[in-house]
């Protein structure tokens, strides 16, 4: 190619001068700046839904409370769930999907860097969209799964949240599938020479799956949406009872998609876990298969299950059991998977730092939440429960105690890998302390409101229904995990004004590759591509085990860790422009179609120019050389 | 890991020519079955069949994947029978078989 | 189309990531149609207003379509052996031949519509009409991008600009295009096929 | 671990604090088979699952403490697995899972089919925006009211559930679990009820604005009870002032006066944000035996007999009863009820004229 490119117009030629600053940001490609990037945007709408949830509660502390107006309350539950799902959680799984995966399997990058980018920034401009409605005539307030025909103009508020909805949720599915795909491709074809499927670290294994699930799952609901927005957009018929439209095939369609989602939103934890609990118990993870292969059949049964969102909409008596056995059996795998972990501990010598604790955390609030799922997989029971406070505090077991547990423990396990600074550990213990009690009183106590009768969703109740008191304890358990999400804030600040160490490379004494190379990583990540003799092959560089499984620590030479002085020249993938403009480009399409049928000729203009502006940056994508050498 | 056995026999142009023609004569033979009366009852299946046909040959000739590393074959055939799954499971829940 | 991010490296199967990651996306594509597919089907019948699919569908004309997209998967293959034989005159006459025969089936379906409009089958109409339209354009959306790639790449042949070593190129914008191809047989017989026998007897 | 500790002794307190009665949506107070059933399914459940998480979770706290690191030298033995101990626990769930499964599987069945034996009842329930209409279709009683449910003990009540907006769910927690009404989708349920009494009910699947306020009130009573009611009903009641078609001498008073208005009188007004023009309560509220019968909001026949208005949200009285008629929207946010421009005086017959409608 490099003889063709000085034929190039100006704006192919790759940049090569920002390797820092915004444009170094903006231009980057590189998986683990892209990953930091994922993580700070995420923490960031983190917070936006908690402030959300915050206000929820605050709502509900009281009988008759008035602090919000329904219709602003009805756009806060809806806007509470898709911030925590799409813009909060998915994008700190794929933060750790960057950071980490191409780490642990010996790679120098993703295998498409460049898409990487592309995904980043779609997700952030799709999360602006979606969170659009806030200042331009009212969020979306259908509910996260927005039950056709809630959904259209005529029964809804009459807000515009649902154009920002469709369109940001479509958005965003770009940069999942998208994702998906990258990281599908380089955990298969990216992994380090000797590196065989079951040499894979776990975390890896549970990002693989995770990225089947994401590209298999996420085009169910892209049709649901595209439906939906022409609905909303063109006037199409498909949701429209009226026209003989059947609101349940919304639900299906949905429901395809969303319970792959759960277990999208759950995998990576329990592959962080998998990782954190070895390396604090000093022990190799116990019955590694068995935790690969119940991770395979979760994500395989989470294909079968999906109706038991639906048992109530009259489904008939063989659906609904059959839909029933196949939740329960879902049990098994989860099961195998706790009962490892627990094996993992089991005469180990378990350090209780930061990580672990939000692991064993985890463990323990993750059990609950599996269990109080087998008292709604039963219809008859469920017939109670569905659309209670019951249902409420058995999600948030699960992705609360479970998905956000697991990522603080990933958090705080990988800091040091990529800043060379150390979380502090005192303010890491108040803040699982805080949260643990926190999490606990706040949900706790919905189990038995929704035993008791409290519907999801409602702005207010009466105090005669003997509902008040447990509300408020919940919203002060609300509180006690906001202070616990600021405790965690203040030791961010205060680690990030610490100076930078040296000897942070392997600082919990871990057993995957990433703890073989320095910390902060190199942009190269490994100086070689490492050769891998078997699962854990770092740890097995550091100990010697006897045929009794007793260990000894192999005497190291001098660290050798300290390459930075070393002029070390590997080639690495140019910065580029385009994912950035492509990105941008797609949301400001999206925004566009969101705002068409209120303003239809500045909606159409937008859109125009955002499509122009996509197909601009797809097509300068295409023809970019490879390299900026290539036009010295 | 590298398996790749790549087989260098693959269809010449003339055998492609064959299989337009196949391909052909299995389109005009799906036309054709809709206007014979005899075999109303047993229609859906028939044209099944024949796409089915049709959508093999397409797939393991002209994409190549008869001779490809198994791989690619795994990618497509688990989204493919993860969306035949999705499809036939709607429609029994929606009753479209009974 | 020039990605070069993996050339040189060796991948751990020895596959190109780009091949991979076509199929991988082929895999996930299914789950597109197979939801459009179901919404179609699903609501066949339940149109409470006319007009209905058999009232309108014309199954020779379509069949003509069919078989002018099942051509252009011939030439699509006659062009990845040409530039895999490094014949760059073949690879752009068949080249031209498969955009050509994609934008003759684009043109029919944009005929086709314009008829089905005419006799009162639209998006917003009722069920048969917004579900089959969806359907079909995201099909023919995939078609004109397939026909966009092909021409680009005409061009750069053209312009001398795609040589035999790239002929992978090639091969994966003809996936790509025979993937377009077998959602048409599939669509070919659920949906209109399948109508025929309400025309025809 | 202490922490743990306090917490879970904190939990029980409160749930065993919380098990007071006058719960008045509480499942665990089931007062018919079908929620008595559903109740005892969930606590087989529950202790299936309960001894799975004091097994379990006191072998993660035993194994935490246990195993706590006591020096930092410590190696331990490096174990990767054990394939007997996987086996073992991969079947066991199995075996509890099975357990709960076929109580399950049996129930879903059992509760299809309609019992026989016991007399029945047929009932529309239909979900508005935001309250709920019932049609008994029975021949004996055909009889159509709004936001509260007379039914007899000891019988099969057979709802059929009907929307033509969007989804709602019909939930009477201490009769029976939900069922959805979806548009298009013809769902039905049966229950019975034991025991005469008062019970509370509510709208559970979200659906918009005012999805809180759809609240409805179930009446069970005795046979004779129930029979009466259904008489009273079937009248039409202060018929006397139906035909009133001017406020003339025939029809003096002021309940006169409200009759006349509610079935003639045209007003303008607002429609969630929207200016309507021409709206006359008998548009769109019945009242059986007035020749315009709209059918949008609920059937007022017999309101001054109904305990509640707006859907169970507020006591019928005359102070509610003529806020809401001045401005429902304070009263129900979002409702589809116009604030109309009044005149001197027409609330106040309005009200009057409701509450002869016993």
């Amino acid at each position: 190619m490099a003889a063709n490119s000085g034929s190039l117009p100006r704006f192919l030629e790759r940049p090569t001068s920002y390797t820092t600053g915004v444009w170094g940001w903006i231009t980057t490609v590189d998986h683990k700046k892209i990953g930091i990037m994922y993580g700070f945007t995420a923490i960031f709408f983190f917070l936006l839904g908690g402030l959300e949830a915050v206000v929820i509660r605050s709502q509900l502390a009281f009988a008759g409370n008035e602090i919000v107006s329904p219709d602003i309350y009805n756009q806060l539950f809806t806007m509470h769930a898709l911030t925590m799902i799409f813009l909060a959680i998915m994008p700190l799984a794929v933060t750790f999907f960057n950071l980490i995966v191409p780490l642990q399997i010996g790679a120098r990058d993703v295998a498409f860097p460049r898409l990487n980018a592309l995904s980043y920034w779609i997700y952030l401009s799709g999360g602006l969209l979606l969170n659009a409605g806030w200042i331009l005539g009212g969020a979306a307030d259908s509910g996260w799964f927005a039950y056709a025909p809630l959904t259209l103009d005529q029964y809804g508020s009459g807000g515009r949240g649902m154009d920002f909805y469709s369109l940001g949720l479509l958005v965003l599915g770009v940069s999942s599938v998208a994702g998906g795909l990258n990281f599908l491709v380089t955990i298969i074809n990216m992994r380090a020479p000797g590196m065989t499927l079951m040499r894979m670290p776990v975390f890896t294994w549970m990002a693989f799956i995770t990225s089947i699930l994401l590209v298999t799952a996420m085009p169910v609901i892209t049709i649901a949406l595209i439906e939906l927005a022409l609905d909303r957009i063109l006037g199409t018929q498909f949701f429209a009872p009226g026209a003989g439209g059947d609101p349940l095939l919304w639900q299906h369609l949905f429901w395809v998609f969303g319970h792959p989602e759960v277990y999208i939103l759950i995998l990576p934890a329990m592959g962080i876990v998998s990782e954190v609990l070895p390396t604090f118990s000093k022990k190799p993870l116990f019955g590694y298969p068995f935790i690969i292969f119940s991770g395979i059949f979760i994500g395989f049964m989470g294909w079968a299950v999906w109706s038991h969102h639906m048992f109530t909409v009259g489904m008939g008596p063989v659906a609904n059991a059959t839909f029933a056995i196949t939740t329960m059996l879902i049990a098994v795998p989860t099961g195998v998977k706790i009962f490892n972990w627990i094996g993992t501990m089991w005469g180990g010598s378990i350090d209780f730092k930061t990580p672990m604790l939000f692991s064993i955390g985890f463990v323990f609030l993750f059990i609950i939440g599996g269990l109080s799922g087998v008292s709604h997989a039963a219809p008859p029971s469920d017939y109670q429960q569905q659309d209670t406070y019951y249902i409420v505090a058995h999600l948030h077991y699960v992705l609360f105690g479970g998905a956000i547990f697991g990522i603080f423990s990933g958090i705080y396990y990988w800091w040091p890998k990529f800043s060379g600074k150390l979380l502090n550990e005192n303010l890491g213990v108040i803040h699982f302390a805080l949260l643990f009690i926190g999490m606990n009183m706040s949900f706790g106590p919905m189990h038995w409101l929704g035993m008791d009768g409290m519907p999801r969703r409602i702005y207010t109740y009466g105090a005669e229904y003997g509902w008040e008191f447990w509300n408020t304890v919940s919203t002060i358990g609300s509180y006690i995990i906001a202070l616990g999400t600021i405790v965690f804030i203040v030791n961010v600040f205060y680690t990030m004004r610490q100076e930078r160490r040296t000897d942070l490379a392997d600082p919990w004494d871990g057993r995957t590759l990433e703890w073989s190379i320095p910390s902060p990583v190199p942009e190269y990540n490994f100086k070689e591509i490492p050769i891998v003799n078997g699962l854990d092959s770092f740890w097995d560089t550091k100990y010697s085990t006897d045929e009794q499984g007793y260990m000894t620590p192999i005497p190291q030479g001098a660290s050798d860790d300290n390459q930075e002085d070393e002029e070390v020249d590997i080639h690495m993938p140019g910065l580029s422009y385009f994912p950035f403009i492509t990105g941008i480009g797609l949301s400001v399409s999206g925004f566009g179609f969101a705002i068409y049928s209120q303003f239809n000729v500045v909606g159409l203009t937008v859109a125009i120019v955002g499509i122009l502006a996509t197909f601009f940056g797809a097509y300068g994508w295409c023809f970019e050389p490879a390299d900026p050498e290539d036009h010295h | 890991m590298a398996t790749e056995h790549h087989n260098t026999e693959h269809p010449s142009s003339t055998k492609y020519v064959v299989i337009a023609l196949i391909l052909s004569v299995v389109t005009a033979i799906e036309v054709a079955v809709v206007y014979v009366e005899a075999l109303a009852a047993a229609l859906i299946p028939i044209l099944l069949l024949l796409s089915v046909g049709k959508f093999v040959v397409v797939v393991g000739y002209y994409m190549h994947l008869k001779f490809e590393h198994k791989l690619f074959t795994i990618l497509f055939a688990s989204g493919l029978i993860l969306a035949i799954y999705v499809l036939c499971a709607l429609m029994l829940l929606f009753g479209v078989f009974i | 189309m020039t990605t070069h991010e993996t050339a040189g490296h060796a991948t751990t199967t020895g596959l190109d990531n780009r091949k991979v990651m076509m199929w991988a996306f082929i895999g996930s594509d299914c789950l597109f149609f197979a939801s459009l597919v179901s919404t179609y089907l699903l609501y066949r019948g339940k149109s409470v207003v006319g007009p209905y699919p058999y009232e309108v569908f014309n199954i020779p004309y379509t069949s003509v379509s069919a078989f002018v997209l099942l051509m252009s998967s011939l030439t699509m293959v006659l062009a990845l052996g040409a530039i895999q034989r490094g014949d760059h005159t073949r690879l752009r006459i068949w080249l031209l031949a498969t955009s050509i025969l994609g934008c003759i089936f684009l043109g029919g379906q944009y005929f086709e519509f314009t008829v089905f409009v005419e006799q009162g089958v639209t998006l917003q109409g009722n069920l048969f009409g917004s579900s089959f339209f969806t359907l079909t354009s995201f099909h023919g959306l995939h078609v004109t991008f397939g026909v966009v790639i092909l021409m680009s790449f005409f061009v750069m042949s053209l312009r001398g600009r795609l040589s035999q070593e790239q002929s992978l190129n090639i091969e994966l914008a003809g996936l790509y295009w025979h993937f377009v191809d077998i959602v048409w047989i599939v669509i070919f017989t659920v949906v209109y096929l399948i109508e025929a026998p309400n025309i025809v007897h | 671990m202490r922490i743990l500790k306090i917490v879970f002794a904190t939990m029980l307190l409160g749930l065993s604090l919380a098990c007071t009665p006058e719960h008045l949506q509480s499942t665990f107070d089931p007062k018919g088979p079908i929620a008595r059933d559903q109740g005892y399914l969930f606590e087989i459940l529950f202790w299936a699952m309960a001894a799975v998480f004091v097994v379990v979770q006191t072998g993660l706290v035993y194994t935490i403490i246990r195993y706590r690191r006591k020096s930092e030298n410590e190696l331990p033995k490096q174990v990767h697995g054990h394939d007997k101990l996987e086996i073992a626990w991969t079947i066991a769930p199995i075996f509890v899972l099975a357990a709960v499964a076929i109580p399950t599987v049996s129930m879903i069945f059992e509760h299809d089919d309609i019992p026989t034996n016991k007399p029945k009842i047929e009932v529309i329930a239909e979900g508005y925006q935001w309250w709920w209409g019932f049609e008994y279709t029975d021949e004996n009683i055909n009889v159509i009211t709004a936001n509260e449910l007379h039914i007899p003990t000891d019988t099969v009540i057979n709802v059929s559930l009907k929307s033509e907006n969007v989804i709602h769910s019909f939930w009477i927690p201490k009769l029976a679990g939900k069922m959805d009404l979806v548009p298009n989708n013809n769902n039905s349920m049966w229950f019975i009820a034991d025991e005469p009494g008062e019970y509370y009910a509510q709208c559970a699947e979200y659906c918009g604005t005012s999805h809180a306020n759809m609240k409805f009130k179930v009446y069970v009573h005795d046979q004779a009870g129930f029979d009466e009611w259904v008489e009273n009903e079937q009248k039409s009641a202060n018929a006397s002032l139906i035909e009133c078609t001017s406020a003339d001498a025939n029809c003096s008073g002021l309940a006169a006066k409200g009759a006349y208005i509610f079935a003639n009188k045209k007003f303008s007004g607002v429609i969630r944000g929207q200016q309507v023009d021409n709206q006359m309560c008998a548009a769109c509220h019945t009242v059986a035996g007035m020749k315009i019968r709209g059918n949008a909001g609920p059937v007022l026949t017999h309101i001054a007999s109904r305990t509640t208005i707006a859907s169970g949200i507020y006591d019928n009285t005359e102070e509610n009863l003529t806020s809401w008629i001045t401005d429902p929207k304070n009263m129900k946010p979002g409702v589809y009820m116009p604030t109309l421009n009044f005149e001197e005086g027409d609330v106040e017959a309005l009200v009057a004229y409701l509450q002869t409608l016993r």
